[in-house]
């Protein structure tokens, strides 16, 4: 092979890899969107949230302690003890549903039925809090997530690309794990909603609220339920990020790595979530190998959106969203 | 009682679609006119102009555009932030290439290249509908925000990549620049967010704003009485765009004096006067002023409460601000999901008929 | 913390009788947003050092010194607001660490007749004080940065780089772009090849880069990053095996912060210091004593040492001294911003007085003139030591190479008086 | 029978002219479904033609295809002597058809003056800047514009909710607002989308005599879709019956009360 071609096979791999992460972030989007008609802007504070309770968690931090040292004027910080990451995660996940409860029935309860502008308002209004609330919680400094997961480059592959091509390829370890983790993740929700009672009157709320309701759903239950699993999936996302980057403010951002994902796949298709997230990964890699040198680099925050937008312009309704006729 | 409108005839039609049919409420925006213009220039200062009258009166022209789009159009538009970086941008490059034409030339100038941006980026708006074009927005946000700061040409192959306002004057008053007196920035500002305000006014009360409305409504049956939503989208982007380019060149020129595109003009701006526009109200000119009072107060308001009179420290204050200010949104939303112009109408509608309960 | 409250309270209270006497220094920090992790031990520094002048020393000449700390979340617009609800308290110098702070004060500054200080930011070719009358950068700025980097891989190659490649891995903003046109004058002059590697904000995603890195196999990479770039481009070297003692960092990339997420991996990392670090100076053992031992720390302690810590206490040392250069200049101990601008441009920091302030050796020498609002453009090479948990000085203090920079800040600052209509001279 | 192009009078004495609008051979498709099979008719000026036909006959989807939402894929439109060339549903209407549709398409957020204004697109030519300053032939257009619309209200008795918000108005008067958002176009030409659909005995007499009220008044050419046969064979001058996208009938109102075929498709005779 030619050695521009392996060049880009590695980026196209490695774009693989990073539109795993992106889909992961996008899922989060997509679950709320379908079941509830609310585009949930602060999934990506969700994530950082997360990851910061995690962290705090697995630290023994005293949450509020900068606070509860300003007012009473001691010196607390941390508890003292050390949790494993895996009974950590569980805790976590309890915060997580706490939280998808109080806010769905502080806020979105009382946001029934309201355009979906307003609802999608909320959401930001949300993730002011929550980033606030955060900060406050856990403070402001990054913090170092080792939950165990490897990272670095993968040798074997490394090895084995370098016999065939004399040129060994980079995959990064944390990304092997994330994919395995989201497919995973995929599976197991595909299990949930296709064979589990809760799974299959999620889908009916997402078909037909009234005709949900009318069979004896409970919205609300439901309502709680797939916010959970949003605050599940943005732990999943906090953790690969947190993992790369240390837990920190512009973890938060990673949602506007998702909205071009979104813009694809089209906000109520699981396939199209992950199918648009691999495209946006792919295409954004190689267009910064092939073109990004010739018009300076770092075309990758745009060209995401650009590209989203192009195929939009000719595909309306999106990767999996049927045709869309009008009538009066 | 408050409100009198009983023996308030109008005897023409002119007289009865003007913006303040009610003899009270024209008095009171006469007032009003009055103290912002002949009052207030004279007991302000530095502290008052920058950190409270200069944004609000700039924000309060960006949100009027983008609430044309938004609230009048209905195309909900998340390029804010980039579209404003084309404002300031151009009246930049305007300000050095032609520093003998009036600063007022450049900023209407600006308006209008950013209007030509907008439009550029109005046309998927055809196809693309709902909060598939707000995300696709975005890409004129990060797009634009990327361009600027590639091309050196933009910034005049400066060495920092920074822009700053050279001094400029206004019938011999500088009104950009290190020398401008607080007044007289607060008044350049004023006068070109009466002005806006008054053509968004006239825009939205006659045949543009009916077929903005029309579209925003259902842009099915507008195309089939008639409007031509090609037109109708790219005139509001337009209109729009125009609007939040002369505020973008305000924002720069004279509220600022220095800008760097991705940390002034970066999506947070973006969110920020989208904010303003629904908490203000969709489709409401006043909204869009209570809109950008009300984010742009707050924050100050609630800094001085709890940094300086209640003596919190710094960073406690402002995760705390970050709370209350995402907290009040909620609450507004739930409250009043119309926004403060609907709160001020239910209001009016109540002193109208005060004593009478109904 | 405590404290902090107690004297607020207590200002609170006192609030009608106006303390005109004191000496305002402001600090514009920034706890929260993006940038926290940096913001909090860099506001540290400075209240703390402040904190034990008061303390220990009962002021500068007996004149007690009066915080103004402002929140500015690292927003250029709160920072405007945060500039004018202090100015009026007297303050004598602003120090807003954020470039794009320091671009939107020049001007207003420079009409208010206050000083401003940027410590290894902000506008380089303020340091031209001929034309920037009120604006101060020493000891050294971003293209001194530049050529300390390019010289000590001079150094390292025994004199010799032509041929070697070198990337700039660059915070894709104003800030990132600064030390391009020096590194390409330096390229010209010692005959290295280089290419320029943007990375888009906020910078999470840099696996195109160091790709390109791994594919192209420079010899040495620099970097211009800030926040979570930093932890990224550290953490993604460290996955491409690249040897970190050849990845050289801006002093605003160079904090523990930076290296502390990768763990072990970072072993090696090198960047550049304006200061000297860690904590074993005769003056952290008063500040142990007057302001941590007493409770009244401007943050939780910890980070006292830290490298940004240190940055902060070193900009509030320079404007504590400035401040005595001030007192000696107009003979009285009650300065205004004014004359405190005349004490900063005939500060001189030698290593006599350093050692007297119970800091020996922590910053370069330097004089500041009229011209040279500067310093002499003095830095050194820093190295994260995983192990120890530290970065420590593997180099002297070196001088930028004044024959590449200086026409630089010449040309700028003359374009910037151009357009301004400012003429200069002193 | 009918002359083909002087036109004629009717029974009740009123002048019917040439044609303004013929169909010619009309198909549409959706896909592999047929909406309309080779259907054609005229619509002469000043006549209420009407277009009957059950539920699914294809009627709404003829309207459509007249003002263009639709193009058919076969045959022709022939508007005012000449082809009309495949248009824009905008273009159509700024040529002077108008219309009215099944399910209300109001604008909910606009007052019912707004509404009707919106009707005067066609009349109303000031450009963007004329209006943002608002003087001159901005000012001008709109208060003329208001004195027909006004005369429109007042004509469908609906001056009492001129300031109203559409979307608190009750269905019977929404129908009313429409009718009249068509009526400020001054077609030449209007289009009556199942103008009686959901209403009671009451309004749907009312609306009848509004219907006749604007042919007489105004002279305007009504075309309009019912598929209440008494309501329409009242009306009416001519009837199109449609069924199963064919035509099976057309002619006035007795004529095709007479014929088989119309009387099998609404009484339900199996095809073959």
């Amino acid at each position: 092979m030619p050695e521009q071609l392996v060049f880009a096979t590695e980026v196209f791999l490695n774009g693989l890899m990073a539109g795993v992460l992106y889909a992961l972030v996008a899922l989060g989007f997509v679950l709320i969107f379908k079941a509830s008609g609310i585009f949930n802007y602060a999934q990506g504070v969700m994530a950082l949230f997360a990851a910061l309770t995690l962290v705090g968690i697995m630290e023994g931090q005293v949450p509020f302690a900068h606070l509860i040292n300003a007012i009473f004027g001691t010196e607390i910080h941390h508890f003292g003890w050390h949790v494993p990451g895996l009974v950590a995660i569980i805790l976590t996940m309890v915060i997580m549903v706490a939280l998808a409860w109080i806010v769905n029935t502080l806020i979105f309860r009382h946001l029934v039925n309201q355009e979906p502008i307003i609802l999608f308002m909320a959401t930001i209004g949300l993730a002011y809090f929550l980033e606030g609330f955060g900060d406050i919680m856990w403070g402001s400094d990054i913090k170092k997530l080792d939950v165990g997961l490897p990272q670095g480059i993968n040798l074997w592959i490394d090895e084995t690309t370098f016999n065939i091509f004399d040129y060994g390829f980079f995959i990064d370890n944390l990304d092997i794990v994330a994919t395995v983790v989201a497919a995973l993740l995929v599976v197991a929700l595909v299990i949930f909603a296709q064979y589990t009672k809760q799974g299959r009157a999620m889908r009916a709320v997402a078909d037909d609220h009234q005709a949900a309701l009318s069979v004896g759903i409970s919205l609300n239950f439901i309502w709680v339920m797939v916010w959970s699993v949003a605050g599940f999936v943005a732990l999943v996302a906090g953790i690969m990020w947190g993992t790369k980057s240390g837990v920190q403010f512009s973890l938060s951002l990673i949602a506007l790595k998702a909205l071009p994902v979104l813009m694809l796949g089209g906000f109520t298709s699981i396939p199209g979530a992950i199918v648009g997230g691999l495209v946006i990964g792919v295409g954004e890699k190689l267009f910064e190998f092939a073109i990004g040198p010739l018009v300076g680099g770092a075309t990758e925050n745009w060209f995401a959106y650009v590209l989203a937008l192009i195929f939009l312009v000719f595909r309306p309704q999106g990767l999996f969203g049927e045709k869309i006729i009008e009538r009066v | 009682m408050f409100y009198r409108e009983a023996g308030d005839f109008k005897t023409s039609y002119s007289d009865d679609s003007q913006t303040f049919p009610i003899k009270f409420d024209r008095y009171r925006y006469y007032v009003v006119l009055l103290v912002a213009f002949a009052v207030v220039p004279f007991i302000i200062n530095d502290y008052w102009v920058n950190a409270v009258f200069l944004p609000f009166l700039i924000y309060a022209i960006a949100a009027i555009g983008l609430n044309i789009l938004v609230g009048y159009c209905g195309q909900v538009s998340l390029g804010t932030g980039g579209f404003m970086a084309v404002g300031a941008y151009a009246c930049y490059k305007l300000m050095t290439s032609f520093p003998e034409i009036s600063i007022i030339i450049h900023v209407i100038l600006a308006g209008g290249i950013t209007a030509g941006v907008g439009v550029l980026f109005g046309l998927p708006s055809l196809r693309i509908k709902g909060f598939y074009l707000a995300v696709a927005t975005l890409a004129a946000q990060f797009f634009l925000v990327w361009l600027f700061n590639r091309v050196p040409w933009f910034y005049n192959y400066s060495a920092s990549g920074q822009i700053s306002a050279p001094e400029r004057t206004v019938l011999g008053v500088p009104v950009t620049g290190a020398e401008t007196q607080p007044w007289a920035g607060y008044l350049i500002c004023l006068v070109f967010v009466f002005a806006c305000a008054i053509i968004a006014r006239n825009l939205t009360r006659g045949m543009a704003g009916r077929k903005w409305m029309a579209i925003r409504d259902m842009d099915i049956a507008a195309e089939i009485i008639g409007v031509n939503p090609l037109k109708a989208k790219l005139s509001a982007f337009a209109v729009s765009s125009f609007f939040i380019g002369i505020s973008g060149a305000l924002f720069f020129a004279v509220y600022l004096g220095a800008v760097e595109v991705g940390e002034v003009f970066g999506i947070t701006k973006s969110f920020l006067v989208l904010f303003m526009v629904i908490i203000g109200g969709l489709g409401s000119i006043f909204g869009s002023f209570a809109g950008a009072a009300f984010l742009v107060l707050l924050p100050v308001l609630l800094k001085n409460v709890l940094v300086g009179a209640m003596g919190w420290p710094t960073d406690l204050a402002a995760h705390l601000e970050f709370m209350i200010v995402g907290a009040l949104i909620i609450l507004f939303l739930i409250a009043e999901p119309h926004g403060l112009a609907q709160l001020w109408r239910v209001a009016k509608e109540k002193l109208r008929l005060w004593p009478f309960p109904h | 913390m405590k404290y902090k409250l107690a004297t607020a309270a207590l200002a609170a209270v006192v609030a009608a009788g106006p303390a005109m006497a004191d000496l305002a220094f402001s600090v514009l920090s920034y706890r929260t947003g993006p940038y926290a992790s940096n913001g909090i031990p860099l506001a540290d520094g400075q209240v703390d050092y402040y904190t034990l002048i008061n303390e220990r020393d009962g002021g500068i000449n007996g004149q007690k010194i009066k915080v103004v700390e402002c929140e500015t979340g690292y927003n250029t617009e709160k920072g405007v607001e945060c500039y004018e609800s202090t100015k009026g308290e007297g303050v004598l110098v602003y120090n807003p660490y954020s470039t794009g702070m320091a671009y939107q004060l020049i001007p207003k500054v420079t009409a208010d007749g206050i000083p401003l200080h940027t410590l290894g930011y902000g506008r380089t070719s303020a340091k031209n004080g001929k034309v920037f009358r009120n604006v101060f950068n020493y000891p050294a700025n971003y293209w001194d940065g530049a050529s300390h980097a390019i010289s000590h891989i001079l150094d390292v190659n025994g004199g010799d780089i032509s041929g070697k490649k070198v990337a700039l891995v660059y915070h894709n903003s104003a800030y990132g772009k600064e030390p391009i046109r020096t590194l390409e004058e330096l390229a010209k002059k010692h005959g290295y090849e280089l290419s320029l590697l943007p990375v888009d904000h906020p910078g999470q995603e840099q696996k195109s880069q160091w790709l390109q890195i791994r594919r192209e196999k420079p010899d040495y990479v620099l970097m211009w990053g800030w926040g979570v770039m930093n932890q990224v481009a550290i953490q993604e070297a460290a996955n491409i095996r690249f040897p970190m003692e050849n990845f050289i960092g801006i002093w605003w990339s160079g904090s523990e912060n930076d290296v502390k997420p990768a763990g072990d991996a970072a072993n090696g990392y090198k960047a550049l210091a304006l200061h000297n670090l860690g904590s074993d100076y005769p003056l952290y053992d008063d500040l142990q004593k007057y302001v941590v031992d007493a409770g009244k720390a401007s943050g939780a302690g910890d980070g006292v040492g830290s490298v940004l810590y240190n940055r902060g206490l070193y900009t509030a040392m320079l404007s504590v001294e400035a401040a005595k250069t001030a007192m000696e200049i107009h003979g009285t101990s009650e300065i205004t911003p004014a004359m405190m601008r005349d004490g900063m441009e005939a500060l001189v920091m030698n290593e006599e007085k350093m050692t007297a302030l119970g800091l020996p050796n922590f910053g370069p020498e330097f004089e500041v003139s009229c011209e040279n609002h500067g310093g002499n453009g003095y830095g050194a090479v820093s190295q994260w030591d995983a192990a120890a948990g530290e970065f420590k000085l593997v180099t002297e203090y070196v001088q930028s190479d004044q024959e590449v920079v200086q026409p630089l800040i010449d040309e700028d600052s003359a374009a910037f008086a151009a357009e301004n209509g400012i003429e200069s001279g002193c | 029978m009918l002359d083909a192009s002087e036109g004629y009078t009717t029974e009740d004495g009123r002048k019917i002219g040439g044609v303004v609008m013929e169909m010619k051979n009309i198909t549409l498709r959706f896909g592999g479904v047929i909406a309309i099979q080779d259907i054609s008719f005229d619509i002469r000026e000043g006549e209420i033609r009407a277009i009957i036909g059950p539920n699914g006959a294809g009627k709404s989807s003829m309207l459509n295809v007249i003002s263009g939402f639709y193009h058919p894929q076969e045959g022709e439109v022939w508007y005012q002597g000449a082809k009309r060339p495949p248009m824009k549903p905008y273009e159509v209407a700024r040529q002077g058809i108008a219309r009215t549709f099944q399910n209300i398409a109001l604008f909910e957020g606009m007052s019912v003056l707004d509404n009707v204004m919106t009707g005067r697109i066609r009349q109303m030519k000031a450009g963007m800047l004329a209006q943002a300053i608002w003087r001159g032939k901005a000012e001008r257009e709109e208060v003329e514009n208001r004195e027909f619309v006004e005369k429109i209200i007042d004509f469908l008795e609906i001056q009492h909710i001129r300031k109203t918000p559409v979307g608190r108005l009750p269905y019977g008067l929404k129908k009313r607002v429409e009718l009249a958002r068509a009526l400020a176009a001054e077609p030449s030409i209007l289009l009556l989308d199942e103008p009686m659909a959901g209403m009671n005995v009451e309004e749907k007499e009312d609306m009848s005599r509004f219907v006749l009220d604007v042919n007489d008044e105004f002279g305007t050419t009504i075309a309009l879709i019912e598929h209440d046969m008494g309501v329409v064979m009242d009306l009416s001058d001519r009837v199109v019956v449609m069924d199963y996208g064919k035509k099976i009938g057309d002619g006035t109102p007795d004529e095709v009360r007479n014929n088989q075929a119309v009387i099998d498709a609404y009484l339900g005779v199996a095809h073959d």
